[in-house]
């Protein structure tokens, strides 16, 4: 019986030793990076995984929301905005206000306003509920719009200053990069952590069944609103680190699209797998150039196909179909069982090893 | 324990070869190695997708043209230009990012772009902070106000279109109250709030300031809040197809007050659109859009009747003032490297003293103080009648 | 549940009071202007009502959302574009083809993508939609490129006046369309054994199969009816609003809230929602300060969906996402 | 009555749809240690009455009382918390959920770390991770499934399935538990098994409400049995006594006439 409950939590271990392998992987990328040719991908990696690790801290939190509580939103635009703002706010009107207070700032209003519009909203369920939040997300994107006073209006804010912390200026891509995804990977511990405890598991029971996790102890009402407001503070956290890389925000940057765009991350990444979001969010940066790369890596290509921004967007929605196809589950899911698969051979084969080696003596 | 060994064995073989490849692509990794050194590198983020694709388009088509036309010849002083463009498919963020590839990866000497104002605010901090000349197409007032020592400006900004258009109301029409109806993004809103603050320096009052999302099918309940206010004039400020359906609606609600559109009808899309209902539809417009308005045999006229045939030649249609933006910020650029050289403090001190610069769009001169190149004098207004544009004198 | 339909029915007739107040108070209080503004709504109205029929269509039998119905939409517009205004083809004639080559198209989508996803989560298959929309908006803006296009209105120009308001006639046959759809809808799903057999097919796959109508089928039928219906109303409205590549966007949106605010799943509750959302957001242009307008339909939206979650005439379904 | 040893009292309690009244005036009670069977045909409004005891219904009218207090408008997870938990008549295991996992979200009105403190895994959360797991291991191992904890729970063999639902339900440690037709499905071995496990629990002092169809075990086991027909008590007593009732071999008939 103690076999039984000392082999349980492996799938835990082996999260926390991917977080640990993909930190270090992560932040070697950087070296890795200045020795690819330019003409292979046509990128600034650093400067594009600046981004990538911006919208991984939205579509984390958005994994935790929608892959493990099962309560869409189509909205999560609204709160990047409302943290963009709020820290891009501050930062030019009150002259020396600390960045770093201005991050934590959109953080904690983000949530705050998650609160109070998910105490309402979550009550609806499925398709009426992505309605909502993306009424709500509309709504947030015309108030970004109309309420010159305070941000700008269509025009936005300009001169953000840069992320500022214990005297250190993180003005350069290369330094925000390790900001950026230390905050990944620390939001990544967190909902390990989460999802592997009571708490997590009170998650997913509600996403199975409402009825039967209610009927099992779990106050529902409140676990949605709480997983919520903690999805829109990764959001607002994110959209904070985005005016501050950025320096300049407007309303263009939380439009429905760019919400659609975190939902399809999570989804094509893998729904209720914790590396979901964080595969889904590479993916989807490195696609593009992958395919505005492709004419270069296949010269024979009919000269129609050459100009490159036709085509872009058509190999890319048809991509996105295939891989829904292929990986209905994610690719998150896929890469798992072909792990999976590699460590089953290997043990096996260090099984076969040690066998021999007993043989030999 | 032996199982726990085990179980980091496999991540840690992956890790070493990870690290293994890092070093080894130190190693044998080819350095970016610059074979085309004699090839002046420009780059040019433009909104070739999105909303803001019909200006990016025309944009990207006369730049290529330019590129193709400088390496047919000379160059620049013997060096081939290259114009590397890239989408930033009217997203900011990815301007930013198309901007920052451009200066760190593709080490351009010089940029152009962005096509629309909110894309070419969110490239000016990395212009900035690379010292990178930036020679923008959009028409926003905020790019260049206040002056950033790097960032210029081709196109007349919305001030000089609102100057012509407010000279039109008091000149021509002598309207002393209009009614401005504009497009609720940043163009749209951009110009509604100058011309609402401009009008009553000019005697004017503004009796309703109304907008539209730009993509709203039917604008009547707000042409019927404009005609229940004395308005003798309608300011449309948007860009297609807004301003058509206003047309359309106005004719429908039988409104005879005239309607005078932005420069963001300057096409002939609008006239299409709008059909019999866009007779009458005053707007400024660059003068090339009727290079009769030039005098003949002035440089500028034979520059835009050789752009005009060139551009008519190569992509089977007239060019649009977006074209003449995109060529005379190529032109700019390069004519600064022509007599100044390429490093960036030369280009920008080079294109910061211009002066009579012959362009498309007009005659530029920039200054310390001055990043717009062009004035008022440099646009027209124009009239369409009968499907067809007119100059108003 | 017979209690659910007599408290729908109650709280059907309690929408119809409170638009009508607001209707009422309106042309009392701005008389011709302000049904002016309530004829640019039932105009936009409609246009939005024929988009989230086709949303409702696929719902009722998947219970997907089809994010690309806009785009069957755009379609519309510009396949008539390119038949009736550059190919010079009658207008019926023109129409038809339309009609046919987008419901081949939608079929074949289905068949393509959506078939073989058949016991896959629904957000998967959303997501799925999501791609077909970028896919068909990317081949769009390829074949016809970025400017909007003008398809001639079907009987001239010539504005209908109407107590001191007026309508063009394009709008008359957006009405007429919007009715004979909405008709031809419900009678098919209420009427025809194909039709119920694929409502049941929804909820009980197993039970469906019994009637002898499959899921495939079903998904198959209803993607296209979606795509025709799609199909006819751009190319209805495309005098009104010009055909654009991108224009499926918007209408995808407008569609989608209006299923929702009506019911999802039911086509006289798609009339119902599309009807108001076009109402309340002329009558809320007319009012308020029109940069707005927008923001108040969806605050609308939200609203009612707090009182009433599952929309006006939906039924209440626990789906799980 | 003796009050003390009364667990649940239900007192005139009437759910009506619309105009359908689904339950009329219905009250009985469940006294500490009893397993009491709730029986009738189909549609007689049995689990209709599970529903409004566990908060997932409000009743109309009347009133509901667990150890005394009332519980008529609180969540189903406060009744949970107050000792009273439910099966279901279609098993709601939850999906891509362990077999012990399962189990362990029934521990969750028993701990308390929230997300805070799970999220940072502080010493509190992790001492009583380790608590909920040893617990749910016994109660695995009470109903026989320890052997089966790593397996997700939907792919066990329906029997097992239903224990597993049992098991979730018992780690809530519950003074009463109401169960949903446990044996449907079951096959007479397992259904013995069933049997011998709840009298084993009733023994340990729980106290059981059930619904059942297989009369062979609710003969068996019960020691009250409440008959409802069309939303209303036609009979109640012992066993032996219901079984010879005219009004229930009625009701049992008429519906099958």
């Amino acid at each position: 019986m103690d076999k039984q409950l000392a082999r349980l939590p492996d799938a835990e271990s082996r999260n926390y030793r991917t977080l640990a392998i993909s930190t270090a992987f992560i932040l070697l990328i950087p070296v890795w990076a200045r020795f690819i040719p330019g003409d292979v991908l046509h990128i600034d990696i650093v400067n594009v995984m600046v981004l990538a690790g911006i919208y991984a801290c939205v579509v984390v939190g958005l994994n935790l929301l929608v892959g493990y509580a099962g309560q869409i939103s189509l909205g999560h635009a609204a709160f990047f905005g409302i943290g963009a703002y709020t820290t891009a706010i501050l930062c030019t009107r009150i002259h020396g206000f600390p960045t770093w207070l201005g991050v934590l700032a959109g953080t904690a209003l983000s949530g705050a306003i998650g609160w109070l519009v998910g105490k309402p909203v979550l009550r609806l369920k499925g398709h009426y509920l992505a309605m909502a939040t993306l009424g709500l997300g509309e709504i947030a994107f015309i108030l970004f719009q109309q309420l010159k006073w305070l941000t700008g209006g269509t025009v936005g804010i300009l001169n953000i200053p840069p992320l500022s912390m214990f005297g250190l200026k993180f003005d350069t891509d290369l330094k925000l990069y390790f900001v950026v995804w230390i905050i990944v990977m620390a939001l990544m511990l967190l909902s390990i952590n989460l999802i592997r405890s009571r708490v997590g598991r009170g998650l997913r029971a509600l996403h199975s069944s409402e009825v039967a996790a209610d009927a099992m102890g779990v106050n529902t009402s409140t676990y949605k609103v709480q997983v919520f407001v903690l999805s829109a503070a990764f959001a607002g956290l994110g959209g904070a680190l985005f005016a501050h890389f950025q320096k300049y925000v407007n309303p263009e940057s939380f439009v429905l699209a760019i919400s659609i765009m975190f939902i399809t991350m999570v989804v094509v990444g893998g729904m209720g797998n914790i590396w979901g979001g964080l595969i889904g969010v590479l993916l989807l940066t490195f696609l593009p150039p992958v395919i505005q790369a492709l004419p270069q890596w296949l010269p024979g290509l009919p000269s129609g196909l050459q100009n490159f921004s036709n085509y872009e967007l058509v190999l890319y929605g048809l991509l996105l179909i295939l891989f829904m196809m292929f990986l209905p589950k994610g690719v998150a899911d896929g890469l798992g069982r072909a792990a999976d698969f590699t460590e089953v051979r290997a043990r096996r084969l260090g099984d076969r090893r040690k066998a021999k080696r007993l043989e030999g003596r | 324990m032996a199982q726990k060994i085990l179980r980091w064995k496999l991540p840690i073989a992956l890790f070493c070869v990870l690290v293994a490849a890092t070093l080894g692509s130190m190693g044998c990794g080819t350095q970016k190695v610059d074979t085309s050194k004699s090839v002046y590198k420009i780059g040019a983020v433009l909104s070739l997708s999105g909303p803001a694709a019909p200006l990016g388009q025309p944009e990207q088509n006369s730049l290529k043209m330019l590129e193709s036309q400088l390496n047919a010849g000379a160059g620049v002083n013997g060096h081939k230009v290259q114009f590397i463009i890239e989408d930033d498919q009217s997203d900011p963020a990815k301007a930013t990012a198309a901007i920052t590839l451009l200066i760190n990866q593709e080490g351009v000497s010089a940029m152009i772009g962005s096509s629309s104002t909110g894309a070419t605010l969110a490239m000016v901090p990395v212009a900035q902070s690379t010292q990178t000349t930036l020679v923008c197409c959009a028409a926003g007032t905020a790019i260049t106000k206040p002056v950033n020592k790097y960032i210029f400006r081709t196109p007349p900004t919305d001030s000089m279109a609102i100057d012509k258009v407010l000279g039109y109301l008091t000149g021509t029409l002598k309207a002393t109250k209009i009614a401005i109806l504009h497009d609720a993004n940043a163009y749209g809103v951009g110009g509604a709030t100058e011309l609402a603050a401009k009008a009553p320096t000019k005697g004017i009052t503004v009796t309703a300031n109304e907008s539209y999302g730009t993509t709203d099918t039917d604008m009547t309940p707000q042409l019927t809040k404009i005609q229940a206010t004395p308005a003798q004039a309608l300011v449309v400020w948007g860009t297609n197809p807004g301003p058509a359906t206003i047309a359309k609606n106005m004719q429908q609600l039988a409104m005879k007050i005239p309607f005078i559109g932005s420069n963001g009808i300057a096409n002939k899309t609008f006239i299409t659109l709008a059909g019999s209902a866009a007779n009458g539809v005053a707007f400024p417009g660059g003068n090339m859009l009727i290079p009769s308005s030039i005098t003949a045999g002035t440089p500028w006229r034979n520059a835009v009747d050789k752009f005009t045939t060139d551009y008519t030649t190569a992509y089977g249609k007239a060019p649009d003032t977006f074209a003449a933006h995109g060529w005379d910020a190529g032109t700019i650029l390069t004519t600064a490297m022509k007599t100044a050289g390429t490093s960036k403090a030369q280009i920008q001190t080079a294109v910061q003293a211009t002066k009579g610069l012959v362009g498309i769009d007009g005659i530029y001169n920039y200054s310390a103080t001055n990043h717009d190149g062009l004035t008022s004098a440099d646009l027209i207004m124009i009239k369409i009648v009968n499907g067809a544009w007119t100059q108003i004198k | 549940m017979r209690m659910g339909d007599r408290n729908q029915v109650r709280l059907l007739w309690g929408a119809a009071a409170l638009v009508a107040v607001v209707v009422v108070f309106t042309l009392i209080y701005k008389g011709s202007t302000g049904l002016q503004w309530i004829l640019s709504g039932l105009t936009v109205g409609s246009i939005y009502a024929l988009v989230a029929m086709g949303f409702s269509v696929i719902y009722s039998s998947t219970r997907v959302i089809n994010f690309a119905q806009g785009e069957f939409t755009m379609l519309g517009g510009m396949m008539m574009f390119t038949l009736c205004t550059r190919g010079g083809l009658p207008l019926w004639l023109g129409f038809l083809l339309t009609v046919g080559i987008v419901t081949l198209l939608g079929a074949g989508f289905e068949r393509a993508a959506i078939h073989p996803l058949k016991d896959q989560s629904v957000i998967t298959v959303i997501i799925v939609t999501i791609g077909l929309a970028i896919f068909i908006r990317a081949l769009a803006k390829w074949i016809w490129g970025t400017d909007p296009v003008k398809v001639a209105s079907f009987t001239g120009d010539k504005p209908l006046r109407f107590f001191g308001a007026s309508i063009v006639p394009q709008s008359l046959w957006v009405f007429g369309l919007t009715l004979i759809a909405v008709v031809l809808v419900f009678a098919f799903f209420n009427r025809t054994l194909l039709g119920k057999g694929m409502r049941a097919a929804a909820d009980n796959p197993d039970a469906a199969s019994l009637v002898g109508v499959s899921a495939s089928t079903s998904s198959l039928v209803a993607w296209s009816i979606a795509a025709a219906v799609g199909a006819a109303a751009g190319a209805v409205i495309a005098p009104i609003n010009f055909a654009a590549y991108d224009a499926g966007a918007m209408l995808g949106l407008k569609g989608f809230s209006a299923a929702v605010l009506g019911g999802l799943g039911s086509a006289p509750g798609a009339v119902v929602g599309g009807l108001m959302l076009g109402v309340l957001e002329m009558i809320t242009a007319g009012f308020a300060p029109s940069g707005y307008k927008d923001a108040v339909a969806f605050l609308i939206l939200i609203l009612v969906l707090l009182i009433r979650p599952q929309g006006l005439l939906g039924k209440p379904a626990d789906v799980k996402v | 009555m003796m009050v003390a040893d009364t667990l649940l009292q239900i007192r005139e309690v009437t759910k009506r749809f619309g105009g359908l009244a689904a339950l009329k005036d219905v009250s009985f009670d469940v006294t500490v240690g009893e397993i009491k069977a709730m029986i009738g045909p189909n549609g007689a409004g049995k689990t209709t009455m599970f529903d409004v005891l566990t908060g997932i219904l409000h009743p109309t009218a009347g009133d509901v009382m667990l150890k005394g207090e009332s519980i008529v408008g609180l969540r189903p997870d406060q009744i949970t918390a107050m000792g009273m938990i439910r099966t279901f008549q279609t098993i709601q295991l939850f999906e891509g959920m362990t077999a012990l996992e399962n189990v362990m979200v029934g521990c969750h009105c028993r701990t308390a770390c929230g997300f805070a403190s799970s999220g940072l895994r502080q010493p509190a959360a992790r001492r009583e991770e380790k608590d909920i797991r040893e617990k749910s291991m016994d109660v695995l191992k009470d109903v026989g499934l320890a052997t089966r904890a790593g397996e997700i729970g939907t792919n066990l063999p329906y029997g097992q399935q239903r224990m597993l639902e049992l098991a979730r339900a018992l780690a809530s440690e519950p003074d009463i538990i109401l169960l949903d037709e446990p044996a449907a499905g079951l096959n007479q071995y397992e259904t013995g098994e069933l049997a011998g496990l709840l009298v084993r629990f009733r023994e340990r002092g729980l106290t059981i409400l059930i619904v059942e169809h297989d009369m062979g075990l609710v003969m068996q086991i019960s020691d009250e049995i409440v008959v409802l027909d069309y939303g209303e008590i036609i009979a109640r007593g012992a066993p032996q006594d219901v079984q010879n009732d005219p009004r229930v071999i009625e009701a049992y008939l008429g519906i099958e006439a």
